[in-house]
């Protein structure tokens, strides 16, 4: 069975297999780890290999960079993607620059970069907000109900 | 699905390119030798200008880096937008489409600009409130953030608003991914600049930043799957293309990755977590343009996506309505409403009463009709109108009362009557009452479920704008029937912040009152995007 | 005692070579790999070695971070206005064809100058970014007061 | 001719060498606790994808992931740990969803693989569509040997626009979000700096 | 071609050796050399990679990976040695002398 799924498998499309487990690791440390860094981590581990799916897909065998040149006679690979992705490159620097800033005041300001560590601040701040308001709204209702 | 066909909007548009993929045309070396006259420049080049202006304008702000010309031109850059957005949409409201080829290279090869009656009534939208909320933006700014920010601010204001344009014109779908970055990544610091208010605002910014980041890269991992398939990235080019793979699997999951992706951005249920926080914790002017214009949109790019570039036969097969847009959109509804009852911060009601509109907006497409389609373009428009005036109105008083929990705002009725007035005009509207523009969209809807004999959802659609009516009035109680802390001065909130307030919640009024014009728009943008114009089919 | 001689010397020395390099790659990006961007992230590195190496301070007598700050804005503005100046020629925005009178030499001006603005934004940004990046980690830690 | 077939042999060798190589980097990331060198392997990986880029024929690509990637990106990384710390705490919370969504994930996107063109197929729709537009018009129209600069510059040049722009856009952010603290230490003290 | 393929294979598996150095630590100046050593052998496959495919002129981005390299070390070191980017190393070392 299992002979027959691997000779039933295109194996032309290895490199995007193992682009794909690339991609799932980075996205699974973004969504799983706990520390702000790592987040990022993960997050740039996820767009470096969408930038590998692009940067595959424009590969023609035997193909050279897309640089004309006298002379050659092999095919160029498509030079479409390779302009994306300068581009995504770019807003992924853009993006890990603003986040590593943000951790670096979330660090100044609540003194850790753990995700259930902040969450649990907010959620104090939260329930003491919800307690103030709930308090001074019951007392204003019992000095109605006085009246 | 045919794309629709080009109809030449009057001389006016003499920038469309016709000629064959491949050649580059030399159209004006040889008639315009001559400096053409201003007028000229600017009738002919009208879809770029309007993203080019904000996004000239904000680098010149930095460059500039003083205080009082930062909101002047802020102002300027806004306010032209505007005018350009509604000679624009006077120029698609027949049904026509004006295309815009930069650099004058042919559509496939280059990148082209296009306006048709859906992304015209974006566009008015994104420029109407970004002109209030730059009004609003002085004396709110002022007190929120610090003095020597504000160049920076305003220049970051600038370039959400001509990013979020440039999402609305782009006719091609990696130059979005592109301007969707631009103004997600300066939303992320707006957001973040809440944080001189209360810290929170910080954690809401990178919960933001990593959600908002990771629909993108699904949005781009979608659109490889699809250039793979088409070789093309240009909407009006794909959308020929792709009928022709359908049944394909990579185009599937092209399709979802592209979904997802938006859905994220645009907030639908599963996927609205960073939403309530984003919008509580920014700055009043910051949460009053995103909440007006951000979510919409998304929401348009994902209406584009599925009827003009994939088309709505793709996504019909794709069950993509029946099963995704419209449960979804339901629970959306539901929840939102239901966790918005039980806040004690009235920008977090509000918050969630956007999730739940947002949802109104995907029941609107899942009912897969065109009064459906138009009940959401109209909804986009009205919701606008209305979260806009209401997250003004709050501003206003936070800049007062310093805070809008509900027990800070125990007798702002009194204190502020003007200011709370228009909150009233606006929660009235978000309720839904007759002669007001929330009564235009529901009904809609409502007519929509209507036509597909489905009382059940015109039940829940009554039921929910109950539960609306319940949370807005937990904050008119509040308001209204409490007595004021002692200790609190009278006194309204500065005229730059009531008068952008007042326009939109008259706004909301005048379009309830006179519908013809916005459901005219909003119809002949359905109708455009599910290609029943032109004879194109 | 002073340990780090060697790199003070080998860095003085590295810098220029890294600076006429960036030059290269920002010009040559017509004909190999390289381009504006390119050009612009190497001569912010060279900004980073002379800031990691001499601190701060030096790094911001070279380059003063208010005028850093504004070429930000001016690398922008010349992208943006090299498609302006296409627009009053008459054609649409960022027509490089009509900016000479022969198109081809058109199209090389405005990449020309397209990949100049797009270096001197992206330098002088990734400079910012080390910056503020470096002068917040030199803040002392307790007393902020947010 | 034989040096042809042998050309391709190899690049298919020395990527497939790339990916294991690639994946182990990766898995080690995940797994590491301590940041330091986990900020030390995101540029290894950035240096491996860009040599993977060199050998899938995206020089440009490559040249701005080795210096963004492996260079800017962890220089501010290193900034940022110096005044956060670089242990992690290793969380207890379950990992159990965020394995199902990635797995889900994953699975659609392997699914997706079927219908795929080949790698390196020259007859892929992307390789007939508008490539050879690009190709054959950066040498007539543009005369601009390197094909990407064309492309980037010229054809599609407003989203080289828009993405100077998003550079601008994070110096813009960085400042706002790093500025205010910046500036309250230059009025402190002003005798340590005196330019 | 034959001694180039075979210079590249070698130039990966001494990656890898330097990859399992670099995961195993145990010091950080382990993994710090093992990460410039990962360094020069891409820098040196990318130059073989060059003679490899027959188009050499893109050794300008082994240079660009020489360089940062260089850089990034410099910058680890420094952050491990001091915990800090922006001071100065003269500084930092009065300061340590002052201790």
């Amino acid at each position: 069975m299992i002979s027959d799924l691997l000779s039933n498998l295109n194996w032309g499309h290895y490199n995007y297999w193992i682009i794909i487990v690339l991609m799932m690791v980075g996205l699974y440390a973004v969504i799983a780890r706990g520390n702000l860094i790592k987040k990022i981590v993960g997050l740039n581990i996820f767009q470096t290999s969408v930038f590998m799916l692009y940067i595959s897909l424009g590969k023609v065998d035997g193909g050279t960079a897309p640089i004309l040149e006298e002379g050659l006679t092999r095919p160029f690979s498509n030079p479409l993607p390779h302009v994306l992705i300068l581009t995504a490159i770019v807003v992924g620097i853009a993006t890990t620059a603003l986040a590593l800033a943000l951790v670096l005041r979330i660090k100044a300001v609540y003194g850790t970069i753990e995700e259930d560590e902040l969450e649990e601040a907010d959620n104090k701040t939260e329930a003491e907000e919800a307690q103030l308001a709930a308090d001074i709204l019951g007392a204003d209702d019992n000095r109605g109900g006085a009246h | 699905m045919a794309s629709p066909e080009i109809i030449l909007a009057a001389a006016e548009a003499g920038h469309i390119v016709t000629a064959a993929a491949g050649t580059h045309v030399g159209t004006h070396g040889a008639t315009h030798h001559e400096a053409p006259g201003l007028l000229d420049i600017i009738r002919n080049n009208l879809p770029a200008l309007q993203v080019l202006v904000p996004l000239t304008l904000a680098p010149l702000i930095t460059l500039l880096n003083n205080r009082n010309l930062s909101w002047l031109l802020a102002m300027v850059g806004t306010s032209v937008s505007l005018l350009i957005a509604v000679v624009l949409t006077t120029q698609v409201l027949d049904g026509s489409v004006i295309s815009y080829a930069l650099g004058n290279w042919a559509p496939p090869l280059g990148i082209e600009l296009r306006v048709d009656a859906a992304n015209a009534l974006v566009l008015l939208i994104v420029a109407a409130i970004g002109t209030c909320a730059a009004i609003y933006a002085r004396p709110s700014v002022d007190k929120e953030l610090g003095m020597t920010e504000q160049p920076l601010f305003y220049t970051a204001f600038l370039l959400c608003f001509s990013g979020l344009l440039g999402v609305t014109i782009t006719g091609d779908a990696f130059n979005l991914f592109v301007f969707l970055e631009i103004s997600s990544l300066s939303t992320y610091a707006l957001v973040a600049m809440g944080a001189k208010q209360d810290r929170r605002a910080l954690n809401a910014a990178y919960n933001y930043l990593i959600l908002g980041t990771v629909g993108a890269t699904f949005y781009v991992i979608g659109l490889g799957l699809a250039y793979m398939m088409t070789g093309t990235l240009n909407m009006a080019d794909l959308a020929q293309r792709l009928p022709d793979l359908m049944g394909s699997g990579t185009l599937w999951v092209a399709f979802g990755f592209i979904t997802i992706g938006l859905a994220t951005k645009l907030a639908m249920f599963p996927l609205h977590f960073w939403l309530p926080n984003a919008y509580t914790y920014a700055p009043s002017v910051v949460t009053g343009f995103l909440a007006a214009t951000a979510t919409k949109v998304a929401v348009y790019a994902l209406i584009r996506f599925i009827f003009t570039v994939f088309g709505a036969d793709f996504a019909v097969e794709a069950q993509l309505f029946g099963k995704v847009l419209l449960p979804l959109g339901l629970i959306g509804i539901i929840a939102g409403s239901l966790v918005a009852i039980w806040q004690v911060n009235a920008k977090r009601i509000l918050a969630f009463s956007s999730v739940a509109q947002i949802g109104y907006m995907l029941v609107g497409l899942g009912l897969m009709s065109l009064t459906g389609l138009t009940a959401t373009m109209l909804h986009m428009f009205n919701h606008a109108l209305m979260k806009g005036a209401l997250f003004f109105a709050l501003g206003a008083v936070m800049w007062k009362l310093g805070g809008v929990t509900l027990d800070k705002m125990r007798g702002a009725g009194k204190l502020m009557p003007w200011t709370m007035a228009a909150f009233v005009g606006g929660g009235l509207s978000l309720v839904g009452v007759p002669t007001t523009v929330g009564f235009i969209s529901k009904w809609y809807l409502l007519n929509a479920a209507f036509e597909r004999e489905w009382y059940w959802l015109i039940a829940i659609l009554l039921i929910t704008s109950l539960m609306a009516a319940v949370y807005m009035w937990r904050v008119f109680e509040v308001a209204y029937l409490r007595p004021a802390p002692e200790g609190v001065q009278k006194g309204e909130a500065p005229l730059l912040l009531l008068i952008p307030t007042w326009a939109l919640v008259l706004a909301n009024f005048w379009f309830g009152l006179n519908a013809t014009t916005t459901v005219n728009l909003a119809e002949t943008a359905a109708r455009g995007l599910l290609g029943l114009t032109g004879g194109a089919n | 005692m002073n340990h780090h001689l060697i790199l003070r010397v080998i860095t003085k020395i590295l810098i220029p070579p890294i600076l006429l390099f960036a030059l290269y790659v920002q010009f040559h990006g017509d004909y190999g790999p390289g381009g504006g961007f390119q050009a612009g992230v190497i001569f912010a590195a060279a900004f980073v070695l002379y800031a990691l190496i001499f601190g701060l301070d030096a790094a911001n007598d070279v380059a003063p971070p208010h005028i850093v700050r504004g070429f930000t804005a001016v690398g922008w503005l010349l992208y943006i206005g090299v498609g302006v100046w296409s627009l009053f020629l008459g054609a649409p925005f960022l027509d490089y064809s009509v900016l000479a009178h022969d198109p081809i030499h058109g199209q090389h001006y405005g990449i020309l100058l397209v990949e100049g603005g797009v270096g001197i934004t992206v330098a002088s940004t990734m400079i910012t970014i080390f910056n503020y990046f470096a002068e917040h980690g030199r803040l002392p830690k307790e007393g902020d007061d947010d | 001719m034989t040096d042809f077939i042998s050309t391709s042999f190899m690049e298919h060798a020395v990527t497939i060498l790339l990916f294991v190589l690639l994946a182990v980097t990766a898995i080690a990331v995940l797994r590491l606790t301590n940041l330091f060198a986990v900020v030390m392997l995101t540029g290894a990986y950035s240096l491996l994808s860009a040599v993977l880029f060199v050998v899938l024929d995206a020089v440009d690509v490559a040249f701005t992931e080795a210096s963004v990637g492996a260079g800017i990106s962890t220089v501010l990384m290193l900034a940022t740990l110096s005044v956060t710390g670089w242990r992690r705490k290793v969380s207890s919370s379950s990992n159990i969803v965020p394995l199902l969504v990635t797995l889900v994930v994953g699975g659609a996107l392997l699914y997706g693989t079927a219908d795929m063109p080949d790698f390196g197929d020259p007859n892929a729709p992307a390789n007939l569509h508008v490539a050879p537009d690009y190709i054959k018009g950066s040498e007539e129209d543009i005369d601009v040997p390197n094909i990407v600069t064309s492309v980037l510059a010229s054809y599609r040049s407003f989203d080289t626009l828009g993405e100077t722009g998003v550079i601008f856009t994070a110096g813009i952010g960085v400042m706002l979000l790093l500025g205010s603290r910046r500036k309250k230490k230059a009025a402190t003290d002003k005798t340590g700096e005196t330019a | 071609m034959t001694m180039f393929a075979a210079t590249a294979i070698a130039l990966m598996v001494t990656m890898l050796m330097a990859l399992v150095r670099l995961l195993s630590g145990p010091t950080v100046y382990d993994r710090v050399l093992a990460v410039n050593m990962f360094g020069t052998k891409t820098v040196l496959l990318i130059a073989v990679f060059g003679f490899l495919t027959g188009r050499p002129e893109f050794l300008d981005i082994a240079i660009v990976y020489a360089l940062i390299n260089f850089i990034g070390t410099i910058a680890i070191l420094k952050f491990f040695r001091y915990r800090t980017l922006g001071a100065s190393t003269a500084e930092l070392q009065d300061q340590e002398g002052a201790q």
